[in-house]
């Protein structure tokens, strides 16, 4: 399991999660993504999972995980490039919402006018 | 019997891939489609974690067994453990149900193992031990659709 | 122990590749060099081909098992099959040697598992069986030159 | 395990081996050559293993057995592009010999030299 963090601005998060996704790699990238939203001015999780070859529940866990981490301070959870198969997981668990047909660019580009209320 | 195999292994996390991985490398002989593969692979995931994480407390000791055969286009795989059991299985079953919610799990997996086979079977005894029988029949390989 | 692994499966050719996969697989934690790892399934695929062909003729019905066990960088597998057994250990190991030259076996199985790895020991009684057990340390990650 | 066979004129032929060669996949291959080889008018088989990614004692069957038989009308045997470790199997069963470090091309070039005597 590899993963990418890039911090977009003080408020945005972009997480491009790679490899496999199971219960044993869900430590590591929670270990680096708690402490990014704790600190307190981000407004945005973007996961991006179009390098990801495979997600069992334990990626829901993580989602989910984060999203009441989100929920005090309104915050917004983006999923982008899910695999047919992750899709259903998804909606099973009741995320489907969340899920994005646009690509990261396009995300990020109208994220700009509702972070920054342009 | 086309095939059968008994993998067993002991409760730590980095097991599930090799599960997941000794298990695609089993039905390759099926030929299964992209989807196929992956929702398959997902059940063992979910099945295996569920052993490790629930039976075992990933102690690094209990031993997991998968007894998977092949027959056909059908495959039936066991995973067994020998850990703490289930007391209401039917409790269990229900989505988003989970005895582990400060460790993010999320209590999709059964949901996840019925909705991606065709038969789950659960069979526990309480501090003895559970056995989830997965049942999956593949789609014949002129009928479904293939990325090639 | 770090860690360890049964596999058993039905003498079936189709399971020699399998058999490499699990094995490439349980050593991931390792992270081998490519050199090694191609090593080390040559070494697996000769021992498991073995117990198929000269033990159970291929008859799909034998049992073989592979115990794997990790300690830090070292990997002890045995190889056991309920076979024909091997009358002459000795004749058995000496390159060129084999049984079935008709089934273009070339003799060299036994001298490849010897030259890639650091101990190979046969145990194998006539009509019993046979277990080979191969022994195979990893170079200290820092010291080996790694294609990245 | 996947194979590709070429017919270069009446006298050649090129055996590209992909994927994995062990005793299973033997069969398939060794059964598409033979035939090739007892009608008659080959002198020349290559070997290609580049896209070959695993090859255990197997291969060294295969390899020997049809030097046998072309051993009587004198046949030629060329390996090419063996990995390091194919290299030291080939080594230990005496096949050393028969490994070239021309490319597939370089050789077609001087076999047509070597064939057709010119
Ligand atoms: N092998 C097992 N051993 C003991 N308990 C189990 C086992 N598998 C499942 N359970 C119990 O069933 C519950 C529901 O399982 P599941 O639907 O997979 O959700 P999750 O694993 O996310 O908790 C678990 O929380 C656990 O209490
Ligand atoms: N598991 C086994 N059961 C019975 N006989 C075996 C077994 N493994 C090896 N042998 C015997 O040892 C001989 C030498 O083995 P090996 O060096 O691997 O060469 P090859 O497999 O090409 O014959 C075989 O021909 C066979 O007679």
């Amino acid at each position: 399991m590899m993963h990418e963090v890039e911090r977009v601005g003080d408020e945005i998060i972009i997480i491009r999660l790679k490899g496999e996704l199971d219960h044993h790699s869900t430590t590591d990238i929670r270990n680096e993504i708690v402490p990014l939203i704790k600190n307190g001015s981000i407004k945005v999780l973007v996961w991006n999972l179009k390098d990801l070859n495979f997600m069992d529940s334990s990626g829901i866990g993580l989602i989910l995980g984060r999203m009441r981490e989100l929920a005090p301070i309104e915050g917004q959870t983006i999923i982008v490039n899910p695999s047919p198969t992750m899709k259903k997981i998804f909606q099973f668990a009741g995320l489907s919402p969340y899920i994005y047909n646009e690509s990261e660019i396009e995300i990020m580009s109208k994220l700009g006018g509702i972070v920054y209320g342009q | 019997m086309d095939n059968e195999i008994t993998l067993s292994f002991i409760a730590k996390s980095e097991n599930e891939a090799l599960a997941r991985m000794v298990m695609s490398s089993f039905i390759a002989a099926i030929d299964p489609t992209i989807e196929e593969l992956s929702e398959f692979k997902t059940v063992i995931s979910e099945a295996v974690t569920n052993a490790i994480v629930h039976g075992y407390e990933e102690d690094g000791v209990g031993k997991i067994e998968i007894h998977a055969q092949r027959l056909d286009r059908e495959i039936v795989v066991s995973i067994v453990d020998y850990g703490r059991g289930i007391r209401d299985v039917s409790q269990a079953r229900e989505p988003l149900f989970t005895t582990k919610p400060e460790q993010e799990r999320s209590g999709m997996g059964f949901t996840i193992m019925e909705s991606f086979s065709d038969d789950v079977e659960i069979y526990s005894i309480p501090d003895r031990g559970t056995t989830v029988t997965i049942t999956k029949r593949f789609v014949p390989i002129q009928e479904s659709s293939r990325i090639v």
